[in-house]
């Protein structure tokens, strides 16, 4: 397990582990067989000729049947894996995952469960316009029975992924485009458990709390604040929900400024309720308001001058910092 | 259809009809409230189809699949105790009559979203494919379920796997208040399977024998690795949308001819032609009536669940209070 | 227009007044037709005999179909109405609403535009269960291009939709099945326009944030506690969003103490959003820390004792609004 | 079919196969990034189809739609500008290549939602039935799509409410790197409109003829109010799922067959044969280039959205910065 990985290889890394020590290991999806070159993100390729075509399943372009049978699949004690190729096409799926995976355990009273993994990916800042670049992941932190994941880099990838396959409730795993190439090594016997945030960067100033593709653009932030004598300890939540709290007000009680940061439309995105709660935790020992970062409220345009207007910017960041500073 | 078999049929038909009479009247006398889909008129349907199968195979159902789960085998007393919303119930209380699951019998899914059980049907029947446990499973749904996209979608998915997997209409000529000729442009369902390349099976199902003919032929089909089959079986749904709700949206003639096709009194002609006597019918039809009066009394003396069950069974573990 | 009528009789009037005004008004949905009884709900009684099955149209069981339709249809130029009868069933067609509806107009850069009112109903306490109770309002004031809007009372239920029919963007109407019955008077000449909260009842020591069916619950704790001595102002959103920040702030800038409460689930919910913004407004000059009510977190059980503990009660209510008076 | 006919097909036609080379052109040479669905061996099927309707009929298709925009009258400039990414596009940048819309010729939606269109194409046509504006919608999608929910719920309701509509199906045997045989168990998509009771038409969409005469037929059938019609255009998608993807996943046989199929000599030898001359083809030719390098330097000159329109028709009213 030596040398690097991209992130990409490190998610196939993990789904090939885990198929290997377990026939009930399976992954539909659209083009996601040999046939068809192991997916458009070439994510599962070399699976179907360890693991033949009836565990790597390339499906017809239906996204409800795709997610149906993962769920029926994974309530006869499978560990399906669904692939879903844009985070947008979950708008398809959205009764089987809200309706059904998410709520069979509970109104069965226990009797049945959905060990599903819902891979997806997305991000801004690829070109792809409005209907292939959302966010979604505020919508599913707001159903119970879901929990959602998503790495900043190869090693969490593939622990995640890892963690999330053994999960005996369905998890929600978003990739992002631009992240697969991102490399590095993995760790022999790396692990990173559901629910753990990781602290990225230590700091004593203030708290940048994020996940996903952010992470990068934080830690960078935060380096070049150090020369600035600003010192921010980043946090990367890794499970988006539910997420760690006790780390991030931990962390938060510690420095008393905040900023939360995502890519995905801000209002009545995760940062709201991460803000939320912890002006309930720390409320009257914040030494500033908690500044909340995320993209525009519009639809992702596909001109690149626009789309680049539309995330958050290491500027953007920058300045957010600065403002928590002021008070 | 041989003697044991057609009694077989005629016992779960009577379990379906007898336990519709109990909830009616449950409901009637103030002692369960409860929202409840009724399924009078279609007690034969699915008990042909459900003596054509294991115990062990899968079934998956609707908020009208009482009949279902009960042809299927799921005990009375934990269904009556789950609709009445006790701890005592196959969920806790916490799915009720939409959702009924009940594994041991085969239960696995019983949704209240029309046309969502048929993609969750193919699922279990590629587990059945991939272990080679040799089930086979069923989806109940209704003729108004064949015009949403899930549909579509899990027909075609099964036949490009020939997944192990009956789909399993009963087309009651309506979708709640909806006609079938005024949802749907062609005169069966049945003609759809073509559109997928599927077997297809159209079959009046109020005839005993032909009904269970072709579950018979449908499960081995299925069973046999050939692929999977759509059965459509013709039938009445005798009352409302729900218990209670109006019907005079259906046409004189409509009603007329339903009244003509009641499955209970042609069941049981038929089992008096076939040499059963009144008084063999009768006591069966007693057991039953003992066997519910029990269960109803265990459901309403059963207590209510505890607020805490609110945080058990959202995840694995459970959430803190 | 004189007399009470319910809040159901009032939707069906607004419709009304708006078909009989604008051909281009059209209604769809499953059983909406004269043939099957006006809607299960009968909200759509008596209108196919005035204006015809050509404009009211009762479809098969589509939801993707008929939000597509009506997406289609408004991009025609009319302003259909789609009533899609229980809000879980807008999983169905999250992509036509949000892929299309919410975005067309931005796409098109403004040559195009989605006149386009959602009716959906939905409600906790009703005994219908996990997939026919949720309140998703969360997930599409998330959505940027959507309105969300719910009356607490006949006369809002008239004066919205009236408001809702004439918006040219599109707008989610959400009902409420155990508010159908209320009745009330409708003012001549009625009018509630959109992103506009009402003050449902003045007061000095606390705000009461919420929307539809709780505003009731949220009068009667106001009026209890009056008696108690405690002063609650109940802000009733209307449009939940993009919501009347102005008034919201306005009312916790006075009282300094806030409750926010919803039906919806309290995770991630609209009251998160609400609450993080109040923090930002009003930083350091807040009494007490922002109390958030909402549904537990778990889907909607059935059994009616579950159901009832999963609901804000009136006791919760109370209990937060005295903690913020600790404050 | 009459020589003016022809020759407006072949302008179609070429208008498409010159803009895809220009666009592949632009691409390499790194003047323009974007992702670019080429329609590389569709130029003929659409630009057909297109000229069977009117300017005003509206236009429904997806991110692979180039070719039916550019056919159904799209001006070269304002398209190279979109697609580009410039205020002076016909979205003002907004939407890119795989949200192109023209209200002016129609062009209502193209959407990148695999499916979605034919529901959307479902409400113009019923807005065209209540008003009686006698337009018909053509709804544009691929293979692929037809396995996907909203094609079968779209297809009903069409059928349902006889809407004036046209489920043009490109059959490029190929959805994304799925074979056609591998998603779909029917040997032909028409197969499917019999399961609603709808008019289905296949036909080969390289043949000029055969293909204007389907799609005559189509619109009359459509105008006429006699309902919607599927019409399957058997054609090829000659290069990768979008331009610059490899396609080794496509056998050679298929390579072959492909190759010997390519609409563009075929029309061109179809122009000789009714006596159009070389030179008339090539001056048609050369007029588009010189359209072409003029409309890709006005898009290239263009000056890029600025920041404010994130706050512009998001709706009606403008946001507040
Ligand atoms: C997606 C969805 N849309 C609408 C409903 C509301 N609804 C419940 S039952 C029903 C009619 C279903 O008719 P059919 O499939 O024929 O089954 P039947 O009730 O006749 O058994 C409808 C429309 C629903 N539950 N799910
Ligand atoms: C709902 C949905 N699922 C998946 C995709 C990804 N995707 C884009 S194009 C495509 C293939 C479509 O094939 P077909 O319908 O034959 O059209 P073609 O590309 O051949 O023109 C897929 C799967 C999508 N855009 N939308
Ligand atoms: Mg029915
Ligand atoms: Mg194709």
């Amino acid at each position: 397990m030596s040398g690097k990985i991209t992130l990409g290889a490190a998610i196939n890394r993990a789904i090939d582990e885990c198929m290997a020590a377990d026939e009930g290991v399976i992954l539909l999806g659209e083009d996601v067989a040999a046939k068809q070159g192991g997916g458009v993100f070439k994510i599962s390729a070399g699976l179907t000729e360890k693991y033949g075509e009836h565990r790597i399943r390339a499906t017809p372009i239906s996204e409800q049947a795709i997610m149906g049978a993962c769920v029926g699949a994974a309530l006869a004690g499978m560990r399906p894996i669904a692939e879903i190729m844009l985070m947008n096409f979950l708008t398809v799926s959205m009764d089987q995952l809200v309706n059904h995976a998410a709520k069979l355990r509970f109104m069965s009273g226990g009797q049945t469960n959905v060990p599903l993994v819902v891979r997806t990916t997305t991000g801004v800042g690829v070109g792809f316009g409005g209907q292939h670049s959302d966010m979604l992941e505020a919508w599913f932190a707001h159903v119970p029975g879901l929990k959602i994941v998503t790495p900043s880099n190869p090693a969490d990838a593939y622990g995640l992924m890892k963690s999330a396959i053994a999960c005996n409730d369905p998890v929600i795993f978003i990739e992002n485009i631009l992240s697969y190439g991102m490399t590095a090594e993995i760790p022999e016997g790396y692990e990173a458990p559901l629910g753990k945030a990781a602290v990225a960067r230590e700091g004593s100033d203030v708290s940048l709390v994020t996940y996903g593709r952010c992470v990068a653009d934080a830690l960078a932030v935060a380096e070049e604040l150090a020369g600035a004598g600003v010192s921010v300890e980043v946090i990367d939540l890794r499970t988006i929900a539910p997420y760690d709290e006790e780390t991030v007000t931990a962390s938060v009680a510690k420095t008393g400024r905040a900023v939360v940061l995502h890519e995905a439309v801000k209002q009545y995105g995760t940062g709201a309720e991460i803000a939320a709660r912890i002006n309930e935790a720390l409320f009257g020992k914040l030494k500033a308001p908690v500044q909340r970062l995320g993209g525009a409220f519009s639809a992702v345009p596909m001109a690149n001058a626009l789309e680049q207007a539309w995330i958050p910017t290491k500027d953007g960041i920058k300045a957010a910092v600065h403002a928590t500073m002021k008070g | 259809m041989d003697r044991e078999k057609l009694l077989d049929i005629y016992t779960r038909t009577m379990r379906c009809a007898r336990s519709d009479e109990k909830f009616r009247s449950l409901i009637i006398s103030g002692k369960l409230a409860t929202l409840y889909y009724t399924y009078r008129g279609q007690e034969l349907v699915t008990s042909a189809m459900m003596a054509a199968l294991n115990t062990d195979d899968y079934l998956v159902t609707t908020y009208r699949g009482q009949h279902d789960q009960i042809a299927k085998g799921v005990p009375f007393d934990l269904l009556y105790a789950e609709i009445a919303g006790r701890e005592t119930g196959t969920c806790k209380g916490k799915g009720g009559s939409m959702h009924i699951t009940h594994p041991a019998t085969g239960i696995m899914v019983t949704t209240g979203v029309v046309g969502s059980g048929l993609p969750i049907a193919n699922g279990l029947a590629l587990s059945s494919q991939n272990t080679k446990d040799g089930k086979v499973t069923v989806c109940c749904f209704g003729d108004g379920a064949t015009n949403i996209g899930a549909f579509h979608e899990a027909m075609n998915m099964a036949q490009v796997w020939k997944l192990p997997v009956i789909f399993f209409c009963q087309n009651n000529r309506y979708g709640e208040h909806t006609a079938f000729a005024d949802h749907t442009k062609v005169d069966s369902i049945v003609t759809r399977a073509a559109a997928y390349g599927m077997k297809g099976i159209h079959v009046d199902g109020n005839d005993a024998k032909a009904m269970y003919a072709a579950a018979v032929e449908a499960v081995d089909h299925a069973r046999s690795g050939k692929g999977p089959v759509l059965l459509e079986a013709m039938c009445y749904r005798m009352m409302g949308h729900f218990f209670g709700a109006d019907f005079s949206y259906m046409p004189k003639e409509h009603l007329a001819e339903m009244a003509a096709e009641d499955p209970l009194p042609k069941i049981r002609a038929l089992m008096l032609e076939h040499q059963f006597t009144e008084a063999e019918l009768d006591k069966i039809v007693a057991d039953i009536d003992a066997e519910l009066d029990a269960a109803a009394e265990f459901a309403l003396a059963s207590p209510f669940p505890s607020a805490d069950e609110l945080r058990i069974d959202v995840f694995e573990e459970e959430i803190a209070a």
